[in-house]
C-alpha cells in the first residue's frame, strides 16, 4: 500500500493546535483590532483548515499531486464566485 | 459477410441478460447509457413538443391559440425540460456513458453503482418533472428570475426546482464518474497525449458539471426556502437583492451552455478526422481549448445581466473576459477545417451532421461576440436575438452533434447499420429547417422583439411565420432518425466491428461490444487519430 | 406607423446611430468569417474528395498557425471590446441637465411622471432634441424599460432606482416594449413613446390643465408626512437640513461617506437607520410600506429641486464624476 | 497492473470486476471522494457568497446577530468537531494497521462526538427558536434591539443574517447526520472485521468525507460566531 502510517503523536500534535488555535480564534475576537479582526479570525481558520487537509487527510503524504490539485481547484473556483460577484457589490455605488 | 454473421452470434452485452431485472439493476455502463438514451429521448419529444405549441401560438400576433398563462408555462417547461433534462444529460450521459470505458480500455467506469444511481436521480426528477407538468407547470422561465419566482408567482415553482435540484445530483455523479474513470482507469499506454478528443471533452465538460451544479443547486434551495419562508435573501422587500439571485445562478447556468457544446465538440473531433482520413489538426490545442473553454466558461456569466442594474464596472470586466471564451472555441473550428485539408473526405451521413455543426456553431459563436460586445447587449438581450443565438449554439451545436454522434456510433451501439439514404435526407432536413426556424429570430431581435411574449406587434409577423414553418420541418428531421434507428434495429444491415474504418479503442472490439467491453485489456502503442495506419473501409460500408 | 415587413428598426436617438454602427461591423465580419469557413470547407470537401489511389496526407499541426488563428481573432475581441464598452459608458451616463422621468413599473404596466406634473400610462410623450433621463422602479417584479427604436434597455427594479437616458432625434411614435418576463400579461405590459417636434410638445404640454409640477408635489407630501418638522432649513432641525444636498458626498456617522444620489434619498427614507448622517442620531421613523413609489418619486423630485441651481445629476450607474467632494453645507 | 483482468489469481474479495488490481480500486475511490469534496466546497460556496455580499451590505446587523450567538457553546463545538477529527485520523491508522478493536472504539468516539455536537447544536437552535430569531412570520430582532442600543439594526436585514446562520448551520447538521450515518455503517463492518490493511478504503474516504465537515465547520464558526466581539462604546 502506498499510504504512509503516520505516528499517533503527530495526529496528537495537530489535534492539540487546533484546540489551541480555536481558544486563540475566540479570545482575539473580544480584543478591538479594527478591520484586522475578521483578517485575524480568517487567517487562523484557514491555518487551522489547512493542518487538517495536510495533516488528517494525508494531502501532505498523498504519493501524487492529485489531491493537491483538487484542493487547489475547489479552492480557486470558490473564489472566483466570490470575487467576480463581489466586484460587482463592491463597485456599485462607485460614480 | 462473414465477420457480420460471426458478430451477430457472439456474445454481447445486449444478448447476454434478458428480462427488465437485467436492466433496471445493470451496472454495465453501456447498458445504462440505453436506458439514458430512452429517458432523454422521451423528455426530447416533451420539450419539442412544447416549441411547436410555442411556435404555433406565435403564427399569429394575437394570443389565440392558448392562453397568455398556458403560453408562459410552455416556454418555461420548454426550457427546463430542454435544458435540464435533454441537453445536459444529453451527449455525456448516452455517449460519454458508452464510450468513455470503451475509448480508454477500461471494463466499465470507476464506480458502476454510482453511474445506476445516477440514472435513478435522473428518472426520480424526470418523474417530479412530469409531475409539476401534469398538475400545472411553473411560468417562472427556466431562469427562476427572483422575485417573481419567490414571491408572485402561483404556479409549481418549487416542485420544478426540486426537480432540478435532483437532477443536479445525476449531473454532478455522472462528472464525478469520469474524472475519476479518466484519472484511474486508462488502459496500459493509454496516455493523456494519447486520449481521443472525445475524451478531454467530458474531462472539462464534467470539470463544469462538477463545480458549477452545486451552485445551482443550492441557489434553487434557497429559491424553494424563500418561497416557503420568505427569508428575504432575493426579496427587495426585505432587504434582499434579486440580482444575487442572478450571480448564483449564472454562475452554473452559463458555463451549463458548455456542458451541452463541449461534448458535441468532442464528437465532431472524432467524426471529422475519421472521415477525412487524418490526424486531427493540432492535438494538443484542441485538448486544451477543451480545458480553457472549461475554465473561462466561468468567467464571464454576468454577461447576462448587462442590464441588470450590475455596476458599470463589473459589466466592462465580464465583458472583456467574454471574449477570451471566445478564443478556444474559435481555435476549435479551425483545427477542425484544418483537418479536412489534404484529407480524403468521405460524406456518410456523421460527416453531413458534422459539417452542419461546424457551420451552425460558427455561426451561433460568432452571434454570441455581438452579445459580448456591451452597447450592442442593451438593444438584443431579452430579444429574439438571444433566443437565436443560444439555438444556434444549442440545437444548431449540441443537437448536430448528438445526433452526428449517435449515427457515428450506432453500428457499436446496436450492432446494426442506420439506412443511410435516410441518415442524409435526415441531415438535410433538420440543417434547413433548423436554419428556417432560427435565422429570422435574428431579425426579429434586432428589430425588437422582446422573447416570451405571447403576443406581438403585428409587424413581426412575417418573420415568426417563417420561423413556424421551419419548425416544422426541423420536427419531421428529427422524428426521421428515431424512425429509422428503431427500424434498423431489426433490419438494418449487420455492423462489423469498425465499419468506418476509424481510429479509437472502442473500434477495435465487436460491435456489439461484449459486457466487459474487451476480450482482454488492449495495451495502447499508438498514438490517437493514427490513420496514417487504418485503412479506409473498401467501400462505403452501407451502400450494398 | 410601421412597415407590415420591417428588417430594420427606425434609428430614433443618438444611441440608435452608434449601436447600429457597431451591429453593421459586426455583421460585416461575422458575414466574411462565417462565408470564409464555408467556402474552405467546400474548396476542402470537393478538392480533398475521397478517390481512389489517393491517400490523405497526414499533417501534424502547425504551432505558428494555432498562435495566428488566436492571437489575431484575439485582437479583433478587442477591438469590438472597447467599441462596444464606448457605446455602454455612454449609454449609462445621462448628461447633466437631462429632463427627468420617473417611471413606476408594475405587472402590467407603465407609470411615467414628468417633472413638469403631467403623469402618463403606458405612453411617454416627449421632445425631440432634448436629453431625457428616466429614474425607474418597479413596484412588484423585475420589469426591464425596452425601446427597440432607441436601442436602450434598462432593468427596472424592485426596491431601488434604476437609470436610462436617451436623446430622440426622429418624431413618431414608437414601441415601449417590457422586455424582462414579469408574469401572466407580459407581452401586454407595452406601450408608445411618442416623439414630438418642440412646439407640439409645448402644446401637448399645455395642454395638461394646471397641475402641480411633480417637485411641488412632492412638496406637499413632505408637509403631510411631517418631514419638515426635523428637516429644517436651519441648523435647528433633529434631523440633517436637505437644502442643497443632492448630488453631494454625505460623511456618515460610521465614517464612510456616499454621494446623496437618488437610491441614497429612497433609502434614507424607507430604512432611515442604515445610512445616518454624522452629527445625527437614528431618530428617523421607517416609511417603508408607508409611502407609494409615486409618492417616493415625488419625494425625491422635491429634495432635488432643493438644490439651485441643478447641480446635475449623480444616478447610482451614473459615471459623472461628482463635484470635488464637499460637505454638506450647514449654514 | 494486470494486463488480463478477468483471470486475477490472488483474488481479493473486495476488489471489483472492473478494477485491475486494489491499489487501482483504492485510489478510485479516494479520488472520487476528493473529488465530490470539491463539489461540496461549491454547494456550500454558494451559500458563502450570499453570506459575503450580505455581511458586506448589513455589517450591523449580522455583527448584532453574531453577539447574540452563544460564544461558548459555539468554541466547545468546535473543539467537538476537532475532537471527532482526531478520533477519525487515528481510526484510519488502526485500520491501517489492521487493530479492529481499537478501530471500532475510535469509530464509536467518532459517533459519540458527532451526535454531541449536534445535541449542543440542537440547545443553540432551541435557544433561538425561543427568541425568535428562527426567520419567518414569527421572526423579531426586538430583543437584539433592546439589548444593543449601539447598534442600528433593521429587522428584516437582521432576518436576513439569520436565515443565513440556520441555512449555513443547518446544511452542515445535515451533513454532520449523514457523517454519523456512514460512520454507523462504518463501525458495524468493522466491528465484522471486513477491513484489513489491504482494504480499509471506505474507512479512509468516509474519513475525508468526516474531515471536510470539520473544516467547514472551522469557517463557519469565525463566520457566524466571531464577526464582531469587541466591546461596544
Amino acid at each position: 500500500m502506498s499510504e504512509p502510517i503516520v505516528p499517533s503523536k503527530l495526529y496528537v500534535g495537530i489535534w492539540i493546535t487546533l484546540l489551541c488555535l480555536t481558544v486563540i480564534t475566540a479570545g482575539v475576537s473580544f480584543i478591538d483590532l479594527g478591520p484586522l479582526n475578521t483578517v485575524v479570525a480568517l487567517v487562523i481558520a484557514t491555518f487551522k483548515a489547512l493542518l487538517v487537509v495536510l495533516f488528517f487527510m494525508h494531502v501532505k503524504y498523498a504519493s501524487e499531486k492529485l489531491s493537491k490539485m483538487v484542493v487547489v481547484a475547489a479552492v480557486f473556483w470558490l473564489l472566483l464566485l466570490l470575487t467576480l460577484s463581489m466586484a460587482d457589490y463592491v463597485t456599485r455605488l462607485w460614480s | 459477410m462473414a465477420t457480420a454473421a460471426i458478430t451477430a452470434e457472439r456474445e454481447n452485452y445486449l444478448n447476454r441478460e434478458y428480462g427488465i431485472r437485467s436492466w433496471l439493476l445493470t451496472t454495465d455502463h453501456k447498458r445504462i447509457a440505453l436506458l439514458y438514451l430512452l429517458s432523454i429521448t422521451f423528455f426530447f419529444f416533451i420539450g419539442g413538443f412544447f416549441a411547436l405549441l410555442i411556435r404555433l401560438e406565435l403564427l399569429t400576433p394575437a394570443g389565440d391559440l392558448v392562453q397568455a398563462d398556458t403560453y408562459n408555462k410552455l416556454f418555461t417547461m420548454h426550457g427546463q425540460v430542454m435544458v435540464f433534462f435533454f441537453l445536459i444529460p444529453s451527449i455525456p450521459a448516452v455517449l460519454g456513458n458508452f464510450l468513455v470505458p470503451l475509448m480508454i480500455g477500461a471494463r466499465d467506469l470507476a464506480f458502476p453503482r454510482i453511474n445506476l444511481l445516477s440514472w435513478y436521480l435522473y428518472i426520480i426528477a424526470g418523474v417530479m418533472m412530469l409531475h409539476c407538468i401534469l398538475t400545472g407547470g411553473a411560468d417562472t422561465g427556466w431562469t427562476f428570475y427572483t422575485p417573481f419566482s419567490t414571491a408572485f408567482s402561483n404556479t409549481k415553482v418549487v416542485e420544478a426546482g426540486l426537480a432540478i435540484f435532483v437532477s443536479g445530483f445525476s449531473s454532478i455523479l455522472t462528472g464525478l464518474n469520469f474524472v475519476v474513470t479518466i484519472h484511474r482507469m486508462r488502459a496500459p499506454g493509454m496516455t493523456w497525449s494519447r486520449l481521443p478528443l472525445f475524451i478531454w471533452a467530458h474531462y472539462a465538460t464534467s470539470i463544469i458539471q462538477l463545480l458549477g451544479t452545486p451552485v445551482l443547486a443550492v441557489t434553487l434551495l434557497l429559491v424553494v426556502l424563500e418561497r416557503a419562508l420568505h427569508l428575504g435573501i432575493f426579496d427587495p422587500t426585505r432587504g434582499g437583492d434579486p440580482l444575487l439571485f442572478q450571480h448564483l445562478f449564472w454562475f452554473y447556468s452559463h458555463p451549463a451552455v458548455y456542458i451541452m457544446i463541449l461534448p458535441a465538440m468532442g464528437v465532431v473531433t472524432e467524426i471529422v478526422p475519421c472521415f477525412s482520413r487524418k490526424r486531427i489538426f493540432g492535438y494538443k490545442f484542441v485538448a486544451m481549448s477543451s480545458i480553457a473553454i472549461a475554465v473561462f466558461g466561468f468567467l464571464v456569466w454576468a454577461h447576462h445581466m448587462f442590464v441588470a442594474g450590475i455596476s458599470l464596472y463589473s459589466a466592462l470586466i465580464f465583458s472583456i473576459l467574454s471574449y477570451l471564451v471566445a478564443v478556444p472555441s474559435a481555435i476549435k473550428v479551425f483545427n477542425w477545417t484544418a483537418t479536412m485539408y489534404k484529407g480524403s473526405i468521405s460524406f456518410a451521413t456523421p460527416m453531413l451532421y458534422a459539417f452542419g455543426f461546424i457551420g451552425l456553431f460558427t455561426m451561433g459563436g460568432l452571434t454570441g461576440l455581438f452579445l459580448a460586445a456591451l452597447g450592442i447587449d442593451v438593444h438584443v438581450t431579452d430579444t429574439y436575438f438571444v433566443i437565436a443565438h443560444f439555438h444556434y449554439i444549442m440545437v444548431g451545436g449540441a443537437v448536430m452533434g448528438y445526433l452526428g454522434g449517435m449515427h457515428f456510433w450506432w453500428p457499436k451501439i446496436s450492432g446494426r447499420m442506420y439506412p443511410e439514404f435516410w441518415g442524409k435526407l435526415a441531415a438535410m432536413i433538420v440543417f434547413i429547417g433548423f436554419n428556417l426556424t432560427f435565422f429570422p429570430q435574428f431579425i426579429l431581435g434586432y428589430l425588437g422583439m422582446p422573447r416570451r411574449y405571447w403576443q406581438y406587434p403585428p409587424e413581426f409577423q412575417v418573420l415568426n411565420v417563417l420561423s413556424t414553418a421551419g419548425s416544422t420541418i426541423l420536427a419531421v428531421g428529427y422524428l426521421l432518425p428515431m424512425v429509422y434507428f428503431l427500424w434498423s434495429m431489426r433490419y438494418g444491415k449487420l455492423a462489423e466491428d469498425n465499419p468506418w474504418g476509424a481510429s479509437g479503442l472502442e473500434w477495435t472490439t465487436t460491435s456489439p461490444p461484449p459486457t466487459f467491453n474487451f476480450d482482454r485489456t488492449p495495451e495502447v502503442t499508438w498514438e490517437a487519430y493514427d490513420y496514417a495506419n487504418i485503412a479506409a473501409p473498401e467501400e462505403a460500408p452501407v451502400e450494398q | 406607423m410601421h412597415d407590415t415587413f420591417p428588417l430594420w428598426p427606425v434609428r430614433a436617438s443618438t444611441t440608435a446611430g452608434s449601436v447600429d454602427a457597431l451591429y453593421i461591423f459586426l455583421v460585416a465580419l461575422g458575414a466574411f468569417v462565417s462565408v470564409s469557413i464555408f467556402v474552405m470547407i467546400l474548396i476542402f470537401a470537393t478538392r480533398f474528395r475521397r478517390r481512389k489511389g489517393i491517400n490523405a496526407e497526414q499533417i501534424e499541426g502547425s504551432t505558428p498557425l494555432e498562435l495566428t488563428w488566436s492571437v489575431i481573432p484575439l485582437c479583433i475581441f478587442m477591438v469590438i471590446f472597447v467599441w462596444g464598452a464606448v457605446i455602454y459608458f455612454n449609454e449609462r451616463t445621462p448628461p447633466r441637465g437631462a429632463t427627468e422621468i420617473y417611471v413606476v413599473a408594475k405587472q402590467w404596466m407603465w407609470k411615467l411622471q414628468h417633472e413638469e406634473g403631467p403623469r402618463e400610462i403606458n405612453e411617454l410623450h416627449v421632445p425631440v432634441g432634448r436629453d431625457v433621463k428616466m429614474i425607474m422602479t418597479s413596484q412588484d417584479v423585475i420589469h426591464s424599460f425596452y425601446v427597440p427604436a432607441f436601442r436602450i434597455k434598462q432593468d427596472v427594479l424592485p426596491g431601488r432606482y434604476t437609470t436610462a437616458w436617451f436623446h430622440a432625434t426622429k418624431a413618431g411614435t414608437y414601441h415601449l416594449f417590457c422586455a424582462e418576463y414579469c408574469g401572466t400579461m407580459h407581452s401586454g405590459m407595452i406601450g408608445q413613446v411618442v416623439v414630438m417636434e418642440p412646439a407640439q410638445y409645448e402644446a401637448w404640454m399645455g395642454g395638461g390643465g394646471a397641475m402641480g409640477s411633480l417637485a411641488s408635489n412632492g412638496e406637499s407630501i413632505f408637509q403631510q408626512l411631517g418631514c419638515s418638522t426635523c428637516h429644517r432649513s436651519d441648523t435647528q432641525g433633529r434631523g440633517p437640513n436637505l437644502v442643497g444636498l443632492f448630488g453631494k458626498r454625505v460623511q456618515l456617522e460610521d465614517g464612510r461617506a456616499v454621494i446623496a444620489d437618488e437610491n441614497y434619498i429612497r433609502e434614507s427614507i424607507l430604512s432611515p437607520a442604515a445610512k445616518v448622517v454624522s452629527g445625527f442620531k437614528p431618530i428617523m421613523p421607517v416609511f417603508q410600506g408607508l409611502v407609494s413609489e409615486e409618492q417616493l418619486s415625488a419625494l425625491v423630485a422635491y429634495i432635488k429641486s432643493l438644490n439651485q441651481p441643478p447641480s446635475g445629476s449623480a444616478g447610482t450607474p451614473s459615471l459623472v464624476p461628482s463635484t470635488k467632494p464637499q460637505e454638506p453645507k450647514v449654514q | 497492473m494486470s494486463n488480463s483482468p478477468i483471470a486475477v489469481e490472488q483474488h481479493n474479495p473486495a476488489l471489483r470486476h472492473h478494477f485491475a488490481d486494489m491499489e487501482q480500486q483504492r485510489q478510485a475511490s479516494s479520488l472520487g471522494m476528493w473529488v465530490f469534496l470539491a463539489t461540496e466546497v461549491m454547494f456550500f460556496g454558494g451559500m458563502f457568497c450570499a453570506y459575503l455580499i450580505y455581511r458586506y451590505w448589513y455589517f450591523n446587523e449580522f455583527a448584532a446577530g453574531s453577539r447574540s450567538l452563544d460564544i461558548w457553546l459555539g468554541t466547545i463545538n468546535t473543539a467537538v468537531l476537532i475532537c471527532s477529527s482526531l478520533t477519525v485520523a487515528l481510526g484510519v491508522r488502526a485500520a491501517q494497521m489492521g487493530k479492529r478493536k481499537l478501530l471500532v472504539v475510535l469509530l464509536l468516539l467518532t459517533i459519540v462526538f458527532g451526535v454531541a455536537f449536534l445535541g449542543i447544536k440542537g440547545v443553540e437552535w432551541y435557544t433561538k427558536f425561543q427568541e425568535h430569531h428562527i426567520p419567518g412570520s414569527s421572526f423579531s430582532a426586538d430583543n437584539l434591539i433592546k439589548e444593543y442600543p449601539q447598534i442600528r439594526i433593521d429587522p428584516s436585514h437582521e432576518q436576513i443574517f439569520f436565515s443565513l446562520y440556520f441555512a449555513m448551520t443547518g446544511l452542515h447538521a445535515l451533513h454532520m447526520i449523514i457523517g454519523v450515518g456512514i460512520f454507523t455503517f462504518l463501525t458495524y463492518y468493522a466491528w465484522k472485521g471486513r477491513y484489513t490493511p489491504e482494504y480499509h478504503n471506505p474507512v479512509e474516504i468516509g474519513g475525508l468525507y468526516w474531515h471536510f465537515v470539520d473544516i467547514i465547520w472551522i469557517y463557519l464558526f469565525p463566520l457566524l460566531y466571531l464577526i464582531d466581539r469587541k466591546p461596544l462604546k
